[in-house]
């Protein structure tokens, strides 16, 4: 395996000078950090020349103090059984990086849901603007400064009780007009 | 102006949609056009609560993500984690653990029964298949407490150990099983309706299966010959017997015939597992959750679920917290934009039966 | 002056009257037009006396007209239905061009018709049917030069049929030495078995032109629904039943005499079975509502021709019912289609949608229509379609009757089909401005329905003309045997009552109507189409749901392979033949009336110089 | 007035005794296919509670007069066929209409119902009740040719087209026709399959594939007329194929046992089937039942 | 001779009974406790013995099942469906989500209390609810319905402004029919 992932590092930094690998991981895994003009260039060269023909996944993370998004490509190889990281960082306030749906036509999908949760632009993506949400007016929901919990406060009803986490059996049962049995009333907290 | 064709909401709420999702497609006849899937009825923001809990926490809700069949992402995100952390997990926990994923991988194709054969209104076996389901989901609750929801396969291990006698009660069920699976065939595999229904519909080509990236027993049906568990061997895989079935065609029959064949194949699993079983740990105890912090890294690891690859991705930034958790759905890539290609020229009849035979699960695209 | 040429100077003079009153004004045109369709029929009705006989010499030929009971049948369809239509054609044509032209024509078609009937020597025969032809093809161009391609078509088959029948009448004369129809008849077992066999078959191919018999029937959809929806009531209802006219005339009194008049009622039973089955595919598959009904009037005929070839007293009674019964419910049915076409300005199902609010007289109209031509009980055509059923069960066709069967059991698809184009489906936006017709178009069409709704209780008033007629032509009385005011008998004595099915139905309607309506009627209440169950969505403002596209496709995909096999490769196959024939056709026909008249001289000359050697 | 009073009285008795029996084999069967499937099953009685709560519900929509009566239609389409067919073959029962019609009435009749209700459901709107209507009709086409093909045999063979004289000719020669024409049996009970729609030509309703089609939007009193009228269809028709094949019967456990037995058929061959597609149905019909229905004339000329 | 009231409390006798035993449920997998939906219906449970059977659109049926948490984008369907729905016609809110939000409690787009967007009938408590808990849900609905406690409905009809207020504070693009009866 070892040799395998030299090979990859090799030939990946033959052709993409400004791939930084990183190869200290003890499972089947190579990861290399690259800017995100080479993105699709990277990646149709794992698909077309190494054999990375499958697609695992495609994440986003945000990196609130750096002011940074980083897209996290990670790719499969059936024949090398090996699989590698591509990450790239993008401007936070401006993230605007290359649509790659066309080497892999599911990441029409993962850029879908970029767009809408953490407002990746993807250049050239057709696909309808909403995916997971309608009608959403706050910001993309999935950086971290949006905070759920006070949206959530803010616009839904929240059943009190939850603060003092009382039973709501009890509430229940008052209103069906039921017995609580007194060994269960101990347990109630 | 109007359009010609007739629109159709497949869903939210229509008794042939495998979950809450929708599916509008446009008809000529009885012929679809043009079909668009619509999901997100079922987002809660998973990934985004999990950050604001710690990461034992987050782990009661990772199940939700695909209700029929769980076990795969508390698997995937127990390795992730491992991975990560660099923690080693005893022997006989990775047996156990696949013991789960193998019973989980039935209990959730039987609940598929009952969906691809209520969607071409074969009832009966649905009645059948998820009544025998009960059983396994018996088992579970007695191994792990919940029949849906399990939080058994966790970090370091599974939770707690086998029950007195918990191994033959397995093996008793699965002689059970394998004697309904006879009749189940009889029913729905020898039936000519079923097989004139689903013989030529719903075609995935090779070619198509790889440029979209399908996984799991859709590829299978397809012809092409992938399964993490011999490909990217995890747990205990790669020292068990077992074949991965494959079938030409592509269509709803080959995908069913595939995913009949990996209960046997499951059920063989399991006898081997029961008898490899070592005893010693089944679990490497984790520090106290509210102050165990991931070293800073991200990990990916990813199991074979009944739809295919599930996959979990997390990110550390060092603390208590994830930074961030991504779930892969299996059904993320078929269930969405393959689904809209694919159903372009099928019968409005079809429908149902090509969704299921896909088996998608919303909730793990939308999660 | 005898009161058949009265009536037949009334129509011409009426017709040239009308032409030229538009000059003048419209209403005065409106007026002559009507009376002169009105006045004659009334009189017809009120003064002509079954078989009487007229003479008028012509240039040395006598023409003879004269009306016996058959005659009469038919000219009750022809002034009935086209007293109908001309009121409703004055609805039709308010605000259209060329009113003059089409008036004209109508009148022309009426008269010509009516010749037909009363005439008793070929030679008025002829000229009548050859007026009839000319009329109505001028109609069928009526709407321009992009319908001259069809127009052609119709009278490149029209003349096909003309010359045949010219060619019988010369050698009928030639051997019978008379232009009378009767002694025709007369002479008919007298001559070779060759002339025996080809008389009628010259014959049947011009009535079977008119008739849209079978291989025959190409020009007939493109007619019918190009011409203006007014006159292709009578078109369709009226017009082709000349064929079955002639046909019954050929068949019945000339073919019946020989042994091998069995043969020939054979082969036209089963083209007429193959002309309802073909026919009635080819009208589910239509998006458009004049060709449905067109593609259906073929199919309708072929019923009428397979019930009068078998010629069974109740195969007779069945045919003419259901000509009657088709004059009637295709007449309002191609109204309904003009009425719509009139206020949407389109008869394409996947346009119109949802008017069964808007027009609610109309949809009751096409309501009665297409369950009396779904031949459902109570309505007439159920009498119709049982009697030929029985017909065909008790003279042992059983293959037939499976074919008829399937034929009228598919009809219920475009009958479907056509209520829920026009009628069903989402009320659209579009189609909120839309009025219900005028109430001069309104009139005929229930009228009609209401006589649909009361022959099929009493079939007997319409049976008796038809039993009379039948008598003319020699079959035995059937009243009591066969039917009675409202009771209808097989050849076996198996019966249907249709007095108490009538109550029956009506008192079960009414109180399951009146339990759904006063049941919970409180809290029961209309809400629009748009508010239907679409799995919980919302659908958008431009979203089309109506199912109008493909409508029946489940079951075309079912009968694709018959219909690929036989239509596409012998009805295609044999229209395009005829496409290449028309080319040359428009070759022949420059449009000079002098190379006409050269045509027709060499015509005779080559059939005269040629009989010895052709019979 | 005595004889019309008459009249009322048995079309009300004998549409009381069809909506029981109708309804109870419902129930019978949901109870049946349930022990099939492992379970306990709901009451025999549930399809009338089913019924009631329906005809209780408080509100109910439509969407125009033809949907308003559409289960009127149907009404008249069943309890026709109700009063046409003779319940019992002796003159013990209420004559009703028994011998004012023949079977091509009956055929005719038959199909008045599901048109009127066809157009009901047109007017509703809704795409899948209209798809549901043009499957309905095509499958109709589809089993009536069997139907009519033995149908035809039947009346050949006996030279009448009532359904009294059938059963006559049957008490006459002491044989059912289902064992003197024993191929006209089979292919009338392979069309039959398709009459009851249960599995696998339940296509016109369909859940999983068009929510419910034709009857999607029909609620409350509306569905509850439409499912009387269903089960007084079952019965008619079921009393209508013992008539013809099975010699009648004399009272009315003898017609409940031979109804029965004939209900089992589509029954239990519905529930190991899943649907056919609609032109796979139509095609089904005009395959092996139409090549036994023409055995069937074969046979009635031949013999 | 009875009186009008005691002749209507006789009918109200049977028309709950009749209710009460045939109970019609919205085939809606709304969410994740739709997985426990198929083994309630199924062969061990067998729901059907109650009388309780799957309807396939809203017109016929009687129970809006909530399985589980309500996402906005769902609820809007919810709320049409329910509207759909005729007279007598209840809700059974399944699951600790539809209760207090459950472990969603701090989701941006789940609701958290059932009972303030449509009239709740039944709650049925647990994450997941087993078959059992379900089966009860019914029992309490049937309880509640023969003794004519079960007005959700009406709720719902008196308090229409209430709800639909709530309603349109978390759906902003409001494009549904009014409920106008």
């Amino acid at each position: 395996m070892k040799e395998i992932k030299e090979n990859i590092i090799q030939r990946i930094k033959a052709n993409f000078a400004d791939a930084a690998e990183k190869n200290d991981f003890k499972d089947n895994r190579v990861d290399f950090s690259v800017k995100k003009e080479t993105i699709p260039s990277i990646l149709f060269y794992l698909k077309d020349e190494m054999g990375f023909i499958h697609l695992s996944h495609i994440s986003c993370v945000d990196w609130l103090e750096e002011g940074e998004l980083e897209v996290v490509f990670i790719v499969w190889s059936p024949k090398d059984k090996i699989k590698v990281f591509v990450r790239t960082r993008l401007d936070r306030d401006n993230p605007v990086m290359d649509n790659v749906d066309m080497i892999w036509r599911q990441a029409n999908t993962y850029e879908r849901e970029m767009r809408e949760m953490f407002g990746v632009q993807f250049t050239g993506l057709v696909a309808p603007e909403e995916f997971l949400l309608e009608d959403w007016q706050g910001p993309p929901p999935f950086r971290r400064d949006f905070d759920t919990a006070a949206y959530a406060e803010k616009t839904f009803w929240h059943r009190p009780g939850r603060e003092d986490a009382q039973d709501v059996r009890e509430t229940i049962a008052n209103r069906d007009g039921e017995e609580i049995p007194d060994f269960a009333k101990k347990y109630s907290r | 102006m109007r359009e010609k064709a007739t629109t159709l909401y497949i869903g939210p709420q229509h008794p042939g949609i495998t979950g809450n999702m929708m599916v509008k497609v446009q008809v000529e006849g009885d012929t679809i056009v043009k079909a668009r899937t619509e999901v997100g009825y079922l987002h809660r923001a998973f990934e985004k609560l999990q950050e604001r809990r710690n990461w034992l926490q987050s782990f009661t809700l990772l199940c939700r993500f695909c209700v029929p069949e769980p076990d795969p992402v508390e698997e995937s995100y127990a390795r992730a984690v491992e991975l990560l952390e660099g923690r080693e997990v005893p022997e006989r926990a990775k047996y156990i653990r696949v013991l789960m994923l193998e019973l989980a991988r039935i209990g959730s194709y039987m609940l598929w029964y009952g969906g691809q054969n209520g969607s071409l209104g074969l009832y009966t076996m649905g009645q059948w298949s998820v009544g025998d389901r009960n059983y396994i989901l018996d088992l579970f609750e007695e191994l792990t407490g919940g029949r849906v929801y399990h939080m058994y396969i966790w970090p370091g291990g599974v939770r707690r150990d086998l029950p007195e006698g918990f191994a033959e009660k397995v093996l008793r069920t699965m002689d059970y099983l394998e004697k309904r699976l006879k009749d189940y065939d009889d029913l729905m595999f020898d039936n000519t309706i079923f097989q004139k229904r689903t013989q030529g519909v719903g075609i995935i080509s090779k070619e198509k299966a790889v440029e979209w990236g399908v996984v799991g027993p859709v590829l299978r049906g397809s012809g092409i010959k992938s399964d993490i568990r011999i490909d990217d061997p995890y747990e205990v895989y790669d020292k068990l017997d077992f074949i991965v079935p494959t079938h030409e065609g592509g269509d709803i029959w080959s995908r069913a015939l595939v995913r009949r064949q990996e209960i046997r194949q499951s059920i063989r699993i399991i006898r081997q597992v029961i008898e490899q079983m070592p005893s010693g740990e089944y679990y490497n105890r984790i520090p106290n959750p509210h102050k165990w912090a991931l070293p800073k890294g991200d990990a990916y690891a990813r199991t074979e679920a009944t739809r295919g690859e599930v996959g979990m991705y997390i990110v550390s930034d060092g603390g208590v917290h994830p930074r961030r958790i991504h779930f892969r759905g299996a059904a993320y890539v078929h269930g969405i934009t393959l689904l809209e290609d694919l159903l372009i020229g099928e019968n409005v009849a079809d429908i149902s039966a090509i969704m299921n035979s896909l088996g998608t699960c919303p909730p793990e695209i939308e999660r | 002056m005898e009161m058949i040429h009265i009536i037949f100077l009334i129509f011409l003079g009426g017709a040239v009257l009308t032409y030229f009153a538009g000059k003048v004004s419209k209403v005065l045109q409106d007026i002559f037009f009507l009376l002169s369709v009105l006045v004659p029929a009334y009189l017809f009705f009120a003064n002509v006396g079954i078989g009487k006989e007229v003479t008028l010499t012509l240039g040395g030929i006598t023409l003879v007209w004269g009306v016996n009971h058959f005659s009469w049948l038919f000219s009750l369809i022809v002034l009935g239905l086209g007293s109908m239509a001309a009121i409703y054609a004055i609805g039709y044509m308010k605000g259209k061009e060329r009113k003059g032209y089409f008036y004209f024509n109508f009148i022309l078609s009426i008269m010509a018709m009516m010749g037909i009937l009363l005439s008793l020597d070929l030679v008025s025969f002829f000229v009548f049917w050859e007026i009839m032809t000319w009329s109505s093809y001028l109609m069928t161009v009526y709407n321009g030069h992009e319908t001259q391609r069809i127009g052609i078509k119709y009278f490149v088959f029209s003349a096909i049929g003309a010359y045949a029948m010219l060619m019988a009448i010369v050698i009928v004369h030639h051997v019978a030495g008379s232009f009378m129809i009767g002694s025709m008849i007369n002479f008919y077992p007298n001559m070779s078995l060759s002339l025996q066999i080809w008389i009628p078959i010259l014959f049947l191919m011009a009535f079977g032109v008119k008739a849209a018999l079978m291989p025959l029937h190409v020009w007939a959809p493109d007619a019918y629904s190009n011409a203006p929806m007014a006159y292709t009531s009578v078109f369709s209802g009226a017009l082709s039943k000349m064929g079955i006219y002639g046909m019954v005339i050929v068949l019945v009194t000339m073919i019946n005499q020989i042994p091998q008049g069995f043969w020939f009622r054979e082969v036209i039973a089963w083209l007429g079975g193959i002309t309802a089955v073909l026919g009635t595919l080819w009208a589910i598959k239509q998006d458009d509502a004049k060709k449905l009904l067109a593609y259906s009037s073929v199919a309708q005929l072929g019923y009428i021709i397979v019930g009068i070839a078998i010629g069974t007293e109740l195969g007779m009674l069945a045919g003419l019912f259901l000509a009657v019964m088709h004059a009637l419910f295709k007449g309002t049915l191609f109204m309904v289609t003009g009425a719509v076409e009139k206020q949407t300005g389109t008869t394409n199902f996947t346009e119109v949608t949802g008017l069964i609010r808007k027009m609610p007289w109309t949809f009751f109209a096409a309501l009665f229509s297409i369950i009396a031509l779904a031949g459902i009980p109570p309505l007439g055509g159920f009498v119709g379609k049982w009697m030929l059923y029985e017909a065909l069960i008790t003279s042992n066709h059983y293959l037939l009757v499976i074919v008829i069967f399937f034929s009228s059991t598919a009809a219920f698809l475009y009958c479907y089909k056509f209520l829920f184009g026009f009628f069903l489906g989402q009320e659209e936006k579009e189609w909120a401005h839309v009025k219900e017709a005028p109430v001069v178009m309104l009139v005929p069409m229930i009228i009609m329905s209401v006589l649909m709704f009361v022959l099929g209780t009493f079939p007997g008033l319409i049976l008796k003309p038809i039993n009379s007629g039948l008598v003319d032509l020699g079959y035995i009385d059937t009243f009591k045997h066969l039917w009675n005011t409202s009771i209808i008998f097989n050849a076996w004595g198996d019966h249907v009552v249709l007095q108490p099915i009538l109550y029956y139905i009506i008192a079960i309607f009414v109180f399951f109507a009146l339990f759904l309506t006063w049941k919970g009627h409180k809290t029961t209440r209309y809400v629009t189409t748009k508010d239907i169950s679409s799995s919980g969505e919302v659908p958008a403002e431009d979203e089309n749901l109506t199912f109008s596209v493909g409508f029946m496709q489940p079951f075309l995909r079912a009968v694709a392979p018959a219909m690929r096999r036989q239509i596409d490769k012998y009805y295609t196959g044999i229209a395009d033949g005829l496409e290449s024939l028309f080319e040359f056709m428009r070759r022949i026909y420059t449009g000079n009336g002098q190379t006409y008249a050269v045509y027709v001289i060499v015509f005779v000359v080559v059939v005269l110089l040629f009989k010895s050697v052709l019979f | 007035m005595e004889t019309v009073l008459m009249d009322i009285l048995g079309a009300v008795v004998t549409f009381l005794v069809a909506f029981v029996v109708g309804m109870t084999y419902g129930g019978l069967s949901r109870k049946i296919t349930a022990r099939v499937q492992n379970r306990k099953g709901p009451p025999w009685y549930q399809n009338f509670i089913d019924a009631f709560k329906l005809g209780f519900k408080k509100s109910a929509i439509h969407h125009g007069v033809m949907h308003h009566l559409g289960g009127a239609f149907l009404m008249v389409s069943s309890v026709m066929t109700l009063m046409i067919v003779p319940v019992l073959s002796h003159n013990n029962w209420f004559p009703n209409l028994n011998f004012q019609g023949d079977l091509i009435f009956l055929l005719y009749i038959m199909t008045f119902g599901p048109l009127g209700m066809a157009l009901g459901a047109g007017q509703t709107g809704n795409p899948n009740s209209a798809i549901g209507v043009t499957r309905g009709l095509s499958q109709m086409v589809g089993f009536e040719i069997p139907w009519v093909l033995a149908l035809v045999a039947l009346m050949i063979q006996y030279h009448t087209t009532s359904i009294t004289g059938l059963m006559a000719a049957q008490a006459h020669s002491g044989t059912w026709l289902m064992f003197s024409s024993p191929f006209a049996f089979i292919a009338a009970v392979m069309a039959m399959l398709g009459m009851f729609r249960y599995s696998p030509f339940d296509i016109v309703g369909a859940p999983t594939e068009l929510a419910s089609g034709p009857v999607s939007e029909n609620g409350g009193k509306y569905l509850f007329v439409m499912m009387s009228s269903g089960s007084v269809f079952t019965f008619a028709k079921l009393t209508l194929y013992v008539d013809l094949f099975m010699g009648g019967a004399d009272n009315l456990l003898i017609l409940l046992v031979k109804t029965f037995a004939l209900y089992l058929i589509p029954m239990l061959y519905g529930m190991t089937t899943p649907r056919y597609r609609t032109e796979q149905a139509v095609r089904w019909f005009w395959g092996w039942p139409s090549f036994f229905g023409l055995l069937a004339i074969l046979q009635a000329v031949i013999f | 001779m009875m009186n009008d009231k005691n002749s209507q409390k006789i009918v109200d006798i049977i028309q709950n009974w009749a209710r009460k035993h045939s109970i019609w449920v919205l085939a809606y997998g709304t969410g994740c406790g739709a997985i426990e939906i198929p083994p309630t219906m199924t062969s061990r449970y067998d729901a059907e013995r109650l009388g309780v059977r799957g309807a396939a659109t809203p017109r016929q049926a009687d129970v809006l099942l909530i399985t589980g948490y309500l996402t906005v984008k769902t609820m809007k369907r919810v709320i049409r469906v329910y509207e759909q729905m005729q007279d007598p016609k209840y809700v059974i809110g399944f699951g600790s989500c539809t209760i207090n939000g459950g472990m969603y409690y701090d989701s941006y787009n789940t609701i958290k209390v059932l009972d303030k967007y449509l009239p709740v009938d039944v709650y049925i408590n647990g994450c997941m609810p087993r078959p059992e808990a379900v089966l009860s849900g019914f029992a309490q609905l049937q309880k509640r319905i023969a003794e004519g406690r079960a007005n959700g409905a009406q709720q719902y009809k008196d308090n229409l402004e209430w709800y639909r207020a709530n309603q349109k504070k978390i759906i902003p693009n409001w494009i549904m029919p009014e409920y106008n009866w």
